[in-house]
């Protein structure tokens, strides 16, 4: 599990590689914190590199939207999801929810 | 009975990614195909994080047991712990239609673990410990199957 | 030669592939006038995918880099740019002069 | 002096494309590294640019001649135009360190060729018409090179 965070004018990028299980979904939900602690409420999730997004790490996801979206402007957007990972948003039913774009630069000039 | 795979490890969620490696490798070696290991992978992780959270109140010195094994057309994994026990039906189902807004925090492993997988039992003994095992039906290849 | 545009929240993003010579740099100098016709005055070209790019290229990129910087907040930015492209701006003595990111995602982020 | 290849095509800018693919190729031949043969077609593109729109004044129905040759160890280019003929003193080197937004447009082809080949010259011939030869040097590692 990694986590690269790129602060970007308008939002913060975050790519995420590896698993994100209930042992490592704590560090996502640092990540979110410390971007939100920065006064920054727009953040882009990277998932091209999740081999693994489990319910802990959905919790997180769902935790930072909603504390994001209660900015102006603020949101959560995920970018480049795999499949996999796709079919267990769609199962949670946060896929029609959560904006998600193809790519992270389509996601970045989101915002 | 086909032969019965165990992974015994101690009750944190560290070992979470070895106990996905160990029963993807089974059901690799089972002729699964990938996306029903993956399935696989998350039904396993959600069972095995609960018991770790809840069973055990997220103490890790405990003893989590993983066992595979192939049943006539289904891969078959028992997990076994020796805390709390546990009433299934206890616990409802989560609302999926809520707005994100309104969703309630968590509530969603015991769901992944029964849509992803075509069976799911817990159970309760006064030795052997709480058990829930998990069915998932594929076409076996194996060229010496009994089928 | 081909260019893709994709209309971003805060600039506009130009994804150029191929050759760029005195007969396809006409396209590329239209390509940036029709954004900024558009009002768009941020432009990130993509260079990924840029096999040449000789002087007409370059004459049209100074145009529209001129044009775009005369307005508040505007300006065109590169991304991507293969080492022997980046070659020829370098002895165009252009290279100094523009800002160049490594990805898309972070010209686009700078916007 | 060893064999000349030869593309002649019609004085259009739809041609630099084949041109420089053409010359790209003998150059490959003749064992030129990649970077080089980049070199090369920057310097043919932009003097062949030159040839249509200064010599023939970008009409696209004219001569435009491109001869490659290996002599010694330089990779020759020979283009050749029978158009407008061109004094090259009589422009100036650009002034590269001007702020962008001062910077003229044009004036980059020439100089081009000048810094990216090993010489360039211009000459006129009452019959032969307009000509640029430029020269880049290589190592041959050809077998049968007299050298
Ligand atoms: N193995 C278990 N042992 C004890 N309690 C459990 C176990 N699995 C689930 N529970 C109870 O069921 C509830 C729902 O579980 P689950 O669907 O996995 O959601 P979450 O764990 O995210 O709350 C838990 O909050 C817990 O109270
Ligand atoms: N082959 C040529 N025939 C006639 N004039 C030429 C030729 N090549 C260059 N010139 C003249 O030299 C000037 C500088 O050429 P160059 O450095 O290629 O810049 P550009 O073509 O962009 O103006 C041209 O503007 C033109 O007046």
């Amino acid at each position: 599990m990694n986590i690269t965070v790129t602060k970007l004018k308008r939002c913060d990028l975050l790519k995420l590689e590896g698993r994100f299980d209930s042992n490592t979904a704590p560090e996502l939900d640092q990540a979110m914190n410390d971007s939100m602690d920065d006064g920054v409420f727009r953040i882009v999730l990277d998932m091209q590199d999740v081999e693994y997004f489990g319910s802990a790490a959905i919790r997180a996801l769902v935790n930072a939207y909603k504390s994001c979206r209660e900015t102006t402007g603020g949101d959560v957007r995920l970018a480049a999801v795999p499949d996999r990972i796709m079919h267990v948003l769609e199962l949670a039913g946060i896929a029609p929810l959560v904006e998600i774009f193809e790519t992270p630069t389509l996601a970045v000039g989101s915002f | 009975m086909a032969v019965e795979y165990e992974l015994c490890v101690k009750s944190s969620t560290q070992n979470l990614a070895a106990i996905a490696e160990f029963v993807a490798e089974r059901a690799r070696e089972a002729g699964l195909d990938d996306d029903s290991i993956f399935d696989i992978q998350i039904a396993v992780d959600e069972a095995c994080t609960n018991t770790i959270e809840h069973a055990y109140a997220t103490r890790s010195d405990q003893t989590l047991r993983v066992c595979c094994s192939v049943q006539d057309q289904e891969f078959v994994i028992r997990i076994t712990d020796y805390g709390t026990p546990f009433d299934p039906d206890s616990i409802p189902e989560p609302d999926l239609e809520a707005p994100m807004e309104e969703r309630s925090i968590g509530g969603l492993g015991v769901f992944f673990m029964r849509r992803l997988m075509d069976s799911v039992e817990f159970s309760t003994h006064a030795y052997r410990g709480n058990q829930v095992v998990m069915r998932k039906r594929f076409v076996p290849n194996d060229v010496d199957s009994t089928q």
